[in-house]
């Protein structure tokens, strides 16, 4: 017989609103095995769970029931309050009458009698629980962090200053990421070079830090403290080890069509070709589309001029494993496409260009040496126009629902730093809102418009067209003083919004870590874990997770980082103890459960049994119970039904489908 | 609620649209061909009828002005579409007055051979109930 | 059939004598002449004629019997080992259970190789000999067609020659097969240690005349209704007496789930209409991707439940989605149901799609 | 498009099986988005799909369900990589037999719904029981004797 | 390939040249339009308002006519194409216009959407392909410097039309190349011409004609094209020195049946 303790929480009105609180505990109060039922405004708060540890002693409860929020909000803080008062934590059950009623329902006969029916599932369960008692399961001391932006180098060089190896998975020829491509950054105004490449030569020399750059994670298996990746580093068809990075094969190469991604198009490379001149590592690669030799199987240039010999048109993929404890993902984001907004023309004219492009179009290091210029014909521009927001905000579905948050600074930047060195250019700001939360933002963005006269025009920008004079018109309208405006300019840069990366997805599905409407990896919990992805093992690091500014996101970097070591430290890690097990006296041996396992959890052994008085040597499975993750495909494969789940058992399910069916 | 919030809603809701969606963005004003032509521009209808006033939108000539071109429907981030906001306003003006905008008496004077017949016909559909 | 019989006692005898056996299982007559049961033999003069029989009433399956008789021998000799100990004896001067030989018709492979795949079964303890069959015959059939009174039943090639006590009848053998031999799979022993068959069928012949799914797209062409009222009929004679399950080389669990009180589905008698369904629904699942087909269910309900057609379903859909699969086709097969294909594997909406009625 | 009148006061009693790491996710997004749908919908949390035992589906027939849905993470999201591909084949083979013993098929179904994907949920949900009030009551499958 | 077509009246009076070159040039590419019998006017105007159905049912019935037939549904004229498609959007989505037109209208089998509305561009491109139609010009229009008008009707609202990209759509400049002609791109092809003032406000809808013209001039057009004949009589006002045709008439010209006795 056990002795049920029902707690129903009101959260606040979030419960009560819909659910009355009063009538569930009335209900429940005379269920058989329940011999306690209360109500509280928050549950989880210290005053609540005082009352849960309170009434487990003074009432001796086997087990508890809480009425609240989801489960995978606060499961595990009311097991730990259960621990706490000495009650096993695996005897509690939560009634989700939050997110699965009150919130979804509005009439309140109807959220209190269905609220009644989800504690009684939940009583009917918790009445056939059992203890469990976890077990462990090594920790693999080393962190792999995949993306190697400003956010994967400053986790990486967190973890590994506090003793523990990294390995970092960059996909391009080199890290660095997004910040590296920026001019200065705001509002400081300080060179972003200047503060990036330390911190990548930082990675570089770190004794325990590993670089696998022009790499690209392939599988992942296994689970927290225990990842099984496999990395696949790209052909290079330069041999790491031997290239100095002199880059004379660079200037030799006579192919000169290659995209120069890091200039975001804007000129050519060659086919061999390093990024930017502090590419860390500092090695050539060799782009097998553009380059002569993979096209006509001549030229061969780079080789015959590399003095250290390390041009390898044979160089193949490379896959290997490595175990991890950990994994960061830190993938950050990518410019979202703009030709979907082509009133603008950006297909059409090359005097439109996003804000990333004028990044490198004022950068020393870009292809007009920093001198700002017209793309289309390399001449001083007049006027320049900046639209904000554009696919941000945005829910006609061309766009992205969010605010790219990082926006209205970087334009803010842009327009001073254009007004300071070119006192002559007029500079027009079209915008919906200026947002800028933030330490010395807004006197940033104040400092623009009364300091630097940057105009600033409330108002979407309609159209963008060429005209007579070859220069752009801009058709908008002052929302301010309701009156149109048709702006002649000659440039006119986009405030593109921002989305993950491409891949990203596909990460994310490798881990069985959730994503969002928008590709945004998912936090564990968007105020109290917003640095874990739900799942175990896997954080969160930089703008995969959400727009963020470089502050920011090295903050959270930091945060990822205290989070893996706070997991590598640990030398064993407590198991799930819902694992399947199997009873000896039914279990066929019949291999059925095995074949279904994903994590090869089951084997056999022949085992002598006593069964109904007899005593015979059968083929019995055996699941071992730090490779059992839970999911309990066994347990259906299972014909006779040998093979059962702790926690969530056939008995305890189906005691749930009754008491629902009641 | 007063009569005018109770049109406005009235309109709002057989315009088949929400101008609540809105975010005043000003983009449909920005792209209209026809801003310079109108006394109250698309944003302000979309803002008008979000907050419940109309009366102003009946009084106005914007209503005839509208070329139904689609530009603000196409291009407004919110899916906001100003111009059915804009006809519906003109659909209440049409069937309450009689329509007076175009009276077939006049067209004779307009009418040149090469008219196509559509425009006609536009005409009277959009004009006159 | 006589020759054949012959044929087999002699080896069975051989086998036995030389101790390279120490059992034979095999069928032998009860009361009536068709009433052939299972039976082990452990002498070799036990296995004279008339006790020892192979005729066309021998349509049941040893490969389940063989289960048991196994785990029978291996407890004996393990109990005389615990027994010697106690006495101080070596237990291992005991001898072991030696090998048991079976007779298989070339659809009771099918079942054996299942059971070896699901390790039910020790080959090595087993020697298996592969018998011609031409197909078994349906007693239930022939008393239908008028015969009362059997006193004896004279295998005569495609004829049956019956005699009764109100005179002589004689019967096409394909008029009263077996359902399960009315679509026979083939001739061919999916596993053998050797094969007794004295006039052997050219390679593919054989086969049964009945088209095998034809009874479940019968069943697929009518209306929902018509299905309802057509299992709800059948069913409703369900008595629930598992000899269904008992019979079936598939259902082999320690313990079945009906008859264990913990597994939530157990019951002694149809409470509910629903209970009929759901033993029939869960009896076919579990054995759904496991099922050779061999028909025993159907053979040996004694309300005359079609229930092949059950399980025929499963396969018939487990073909169509999944692809051509024959549970027993060779030892070691990966069932359809602890399988997937992520690419191309329906979607269960597949149901709603097919537009059934 | 006649709407049956008794459908209305008809309340259907509907089971939705949700694999814990993305229909149960995709659950509660769609209680924090505000997302409503029928207060039938009660909502057993599995590990996974592969979890749902058939025989859970047919004893919740048994004790007067109307509709029993299962949910899981769309096939290749799998939290345990594989449990939802199982888990697929045994519900389509169960589906058909229940449509094979003339059984409502519309009373059973199964829809893939991530953890982002709460309004899919409620749309899924809300689906569902409009389909099964239409349905009405579940007479085939329940047991008779025992509805009150 | 048999298609059902809807002319519409325009195309039968004043846009004669529009529908006749439609059908020869279709002859030559071996597709036979069957025009709809007793087809009514499709409305002319997409009456937006939710609660409008009277002026829509002429178009469901036109759509009706060729779901019986089983045919996809041509049209030439943006303006019946804006409006036939539009509906027949309705006619799939909105339950409350799906029931009250088939409550009004009768057919032996309700009309939900079922369909597919082309337009005759349209069939160029995705069912004929302009490949095909590359292969089959033997008057290619070497070195004309064609500028496609594409006004609002066909790429607006993009969601429900669905004809090409409506910021930046290709499918005239590809016509115009399958031709053999060099298309011309300029700022003012998706802009409105103010056709629909051109009854009450002439002076409006010449100056924004005007502005067409000019921009397509700009960047160096000999010739403007379009498949409005709204738009067509709005150009052709306010323009002297430019021709501005029907798509169709150079597709009949390249095909070599423009002269061909219809």
């Amino acid at each position: 017989m056990q002795r049920i303790g029902v707690f129903v929480c009101w959260c606040g009105s979030n419960i009560a609103a819909t659910v009355d609180v009063d009538r569930v505990v009335e209900a429940v109060k005379t269920d058989p095995n329940v011999v306690h039922a209360e109500n509280y405004q928050y549950m989880c708060s210290e005053a609540g769970q005082k009352l849960i540890r309170d009434a487990i002693t003074e009432h001796q409860l086997t087990g508890i029931v809480v009425c609240s929020c989801s489960p995978r909000m606060h499961e595990q803080t009311f097991r730990k309050t259960a621990e706490a008062a000495g009650l096993n934590q695996y005897m509690v059950e939560i009634a989700n009458i939050r997110e699965q009623c009150s919130w979804i329902h509005k009439d309140k006969d109807e959220g209190t009698e269905k609220a009644i029916i989800l504690a009684r599932a939940a009583i009917a369960k918790v009445c056939l629980n059992a203890p469990l008692q976890p077990g462990q399961s090594k920790v693999v001391k080393r962190a792999l962090i995949i993306g190697g932006g400003i956010a994967g180098i400053q986790s990486a060089i967190d973890i590994a200053d506090a003793g523990y190896k990294v390995d970092i998975v960059e996909r391009t020829p080199t890290i660095g990421g997004k910040m590296a491509q920026l001019d200065k950054t705001f509002p400081t105004l300080d060179c972003a070079s200047c503060i990036v490449t330390p911190k990548m030569v930082e990675c570089a020399q770190h004794p325990n830090i590993t670089i696998y750059a022009y790499s690209e994670v392939e599988e992942v298996k296994g689970f927290v403290g225990n990842f099984n990746v496999k990395i696949r580093k790209k052909a290079r068809y330069v041999d790491e080890t031997k290239c100095t990075g002199c880059a004379v094969c660079t200037e030799k190469c006579p192919s000169r069509k290659g995209r120069n991604e890091f200039n975001c198009g804007l000129d050519t490379r060659g086919a061999v070709y390093i990024p930017f001149a502090q590419a860390i590592p500092n090695v050539a690669t060799i782009d097998a589309t553009n380059c002569l030799h993979f096209k006509t199987g001549k030229c061969g240039i780079c080789a015959k001029n590399c003095s250290a010999n390390a041009i390898d048109f044979e160089q193949k993929d490379e896959i290997f494993e490595e175990q991890y404890g950990a994994i960061v993902v830190a993938t950050g984001y990518q410019i979202s496409d703009v030709t979907k907004f082509d009133e603008y023309q950006y297909t059409k004219h090359p005097d439109v260009v996003t804000s990333l492009e004028l990044e490198r179009l004022m950068n020393a290091a870009g292809p007009s040496k920093g001198v700002l210029v017209k793309p289309s014909d390399g001449k001083h521009p007049h006027d320049i126009v900046f639209i904000q927001c554009v696919g941000s905000r945005d829910i006609s579905g061309r766009g992205k629902c969010y605010c790219s948050k990082i926006c209205c600074m970087y334009t803010a930047k842009h327009a001073m730093l254009i007004r300071e060195k070119y006192p002559d250019v007029n500079v027009h700001v079209f915008y919906i809102d200026v947002r800028t939360p933030g330490k010395n933002f807004d006197e940033f963005y104040r400092r623009a418009v009364e300091q630097y006269n940057v105009d600033y025009i409330k108002g979407m920008v309609g159209k963008v067209y060429e005209n007579e004079k070859g220069g752009l018109t801009v058709q908008a309208v002052d929302l301010i003083s309701n009156e149109r405006v048709m702006l002649d300019t000659d440039m006119v840069v986009l405030a593109a919004a921002i989305e993950p990366s491409d891949g990203v997805k596909h990460i994310a599905s490798m881990l069985t870590a959730s994503i969002d409407t928008n590709n945004f990896l998912t936090e564990a919990h968007p105020k109290l874990r917003p640095v874990e992805s739900p799942t175990a093992g896997v954080f969160l690091s930089g703008v995969c997770q959400g727009p963020k500014d470089i502050p920011e996101t090295v903050s959270q970097a930091g945060a990822a980082a205290v989070k893996v070591v706070g997991l590598l430290a640990k030398d064993y890690l407590v198991t799930n103890p819902c694992t399947a097990h199997t009873d000896e006296t039914m279990c066929n041996g019949c291999s059925s459960c095995e074949r279904v396992c994903p994590y090869g959890a089951i084997s056999y052994i022949d085992k002598e049994v006593m069964d109904k008085g007899v005593r015979e040597v059968r083929r019995i499975a055996q699941v071992n119970g730090a490779l059992c993750q839970g999911c309990g495909a066994c347990t259906v494969a299972c014909p006779s039904g040998a093979m059962d789940l702790k926690g969530f058992s056939n008995k305890q399910i189906m005691a749930e489908v009754d008491a629902i069916c009641k | 609620m007063n009569n005018e919030k109770a049109l406005a809603e009235e309109v709002v809701s057989f315009s088949g649209t929400n101008p609540r969606n809105c975010m005043k963005c000003g983009k449909c004003s920005a792209t209209c061909p026809t801003f310079e032509e109108m006394d109250l521009h698309p944003h302000e209808f979309v803002s008008y009828l979000a907050s419940g006033r109309i009366e102003k939108l009946l009084q106005s000539k914007t209503i005839y002005k509208c070329l139904s071109c689609f530009a603000c429907v196409e291009r407004c981030p919110r899916g906001v579409e100003p111009s059915r906001l804009i006809e519906a306003v003109r659909d209440s003006v049409v069937g309450q007055k009689g329509a007076d905008y175009l009276s077939p008496d006049r067209i004779p004077e307009r009418l040149d051979p090469d008219l196509p017949q559509q425009a006609i016909t536009a005409a009277f559909r959009k004009y006159k109930k | 059939m006589q020759e054949i019989t012959g044929l087999m006692v002699k080896r069975a005898k051989e086998l036995l004598e030389a101790g390279e056996v120490q059992r034979v299982i095999g069928w032998t007559t009860g009361d009536f002449c068709y009433d052939v049961t299972p039976a082990v033999f452990t002498k070799a003069e036990d296995l004279e004629e008339g006790k020892f029989v192979y005729n066309s009433f021998c349509g049941s399956n040893l490969s389940k019997y063989l289960i048991q008789t196994l785990r029978n021998d291996i407890n004996a000799v393990n109990t005389a080992k615990a027994m010697a100990a106690r006495k101080g004896e070596n237990p291992d001067d005991i001898p072991g259970p030696g090998k048991t030989l079976v007779f298989l018709k070339p659809c009771d492979t099918y079942s054996f190789n299942q059971l070896l795949t699901e390790h039910r079964i020790d080959k090595s303890l087993v020697y298996v000999i592969g018998v011609a069959c031409r197909g078994m015959a349906d007693i239930e059939k022939i008393k239908l067609m008028g015969a009362s009174g059997i006193t004896k039943v004279i295998d005569a090639g495609d004829k049956l020659e019956v005699k009764t006590i109100y005179g002589d009848k004689s019967f096409d053998k394909k008029d009263v097969l077996l359902e399960k031999c009315a679509c026979c799979k083939g001739k061919e022993h999916k596993y053998a240690d050797e094969v007794i068959d004295p006039e052997p069928l050219p390679e593919g012949e054989g086969k049964g005349p009945m088209d095998r799914m034809a009874g479940v797209t019968m069943l697929e062409e009518m209306t929902a209704e018509e299905r309802y009222a057509f299992w709800n009929d059948q069913l409703s004679r369900c008595i629930k007496c598992y000899a269904c399950r008992n019979a079936c080389p598939a259902c082999t669990c320690m313990k079945c789930v009906f008859d264990n009180p913990r597994s939530g589905v157990d019951s002694k008698a149809n409470v509910t209409e629903f209970e009929e369904k759901m033993y029939h629904i869960i009896r076919a699942f579990h054995v759904a991707g496991r099922c050779t087909d061999c028909g025993e269910c159907s053979r040996v309900c004694p309300q005359g439940i079609p229930l092949h057609l059950l399980n025929r379903k499963f396969i018939k859909d487990i073909n169509e989605f999944y692809g051509d699969y024959q549970a027993g086709e060779a030892e070691g097969q990966r069932a359809p149901l602890v399988n997937f294909d992520a690419e191309n594997d329906v979607e269960p909406s597949i149901v709603n799609e097919k537009g059934g009625n | 498009m006649q709407v049956n009148e008794n459908s209305k006061e008809f309340k259907p009693l509907i089971v939705a099986f949700c694999c814990n790491w993305c229909s149960y996710a995709g659950a509660d997004l769609a209680g924090t988005s505000r997302l409503s749908y029928p207060a039938d919908v009660k909502i057993i949390r599995v590990p996974c799909s592969c979890r749902v035992n058939p025989m859970f589906i047919l004893k919740a027939f048994e004790k007067g369900a109307d509709g029993v849905i299962m949910c899981g993470c769309h096939p290749g999201d799998c939290h345990y990589t594989t449990g939802n591909y199982y888990a697929r084949r045994r519900m389509t083979l169960l589906f058909s037999m229940l449509d094979y013993l003339g059984v409502d098929k519309e009373r059973v179904r199964v829809e893939w719904v991530s953890a982002a994907e709460g309004q899919r949920f409620a749309m899924v949900m809300n689906d569902f029981a409009k389909k099964i009030t239409e349905l009405g009551e579940n007479v085939k499958l329940g047991d008779i004797r025992c509805k009150k | 390939m048999i298609y059902s077509y809807f002319p519409g009246c325009t195309l039968k009076a004043k846009a004669q040249d529009l529908d006749t070159y439609g059908r020869k040039a279709a002859e030559a590419l071996g597709v036979t339009l069957e025009e709809i019998p007793e087809w009514q006017c499709c409305g002319a105007v997409y009456q937006q308002a939710t609660d409008e159905i009277a002026t829509k049912l002429s178009s469901v019935r036109a759509l009706n006519a060729a779901k019986e037939k089983g045919q996809p549904l041509v049209t030439i004229c943006s303006a019946c194409h804006h409006v036939i498609k539009r509906v027949n959007e309705d006619m799939k989505e909105n339950e409350d216009m799906i029931l009250r037109a088939n409550n009004y209208l009768k057919f032996d089998e309700p009309y939900h959407g079922e369909t597919e509305v082309i337009h005759y561009l349209e069939m160029l491109r995705d069912k004929i392909g302009f490949d095909k139609i590359k292969e089959a010009v033997v008057n290619p229009l070497k070195g004309k410097k064609i500028a496609a008008y594409y006004g609002c009707l066909l790429l607006r609202p993009s969601k429900v039309m669905q004809f090409d990209d409506p910021e930046n759509p290709t499918i005239i400049e590809d016509f115009i190349k399958a031709i053999g002609a060099e298309p011309v791109v300029y700022p003012f092809r998706n802009e409105c011409c103010g056709g629909y003032q051109t009854i009450t406000d002439k002076d409006q809808s010449d100056r924004f004609a005007n502005k067409v013209i000019d921009s397509a001039k700009m960047k160096g057009a000999e010739m403007i094209i379009t498949a409005c004949p709204l738009c067509l009589y709005n150009l052709k006002q306010n323009t002297r020195d430019i021709p501005v045709v029907y798509f169709t008439e150079l597709l009949a010209e390249a095909l070599g049946v423009k002269e061909q006795e219809g």
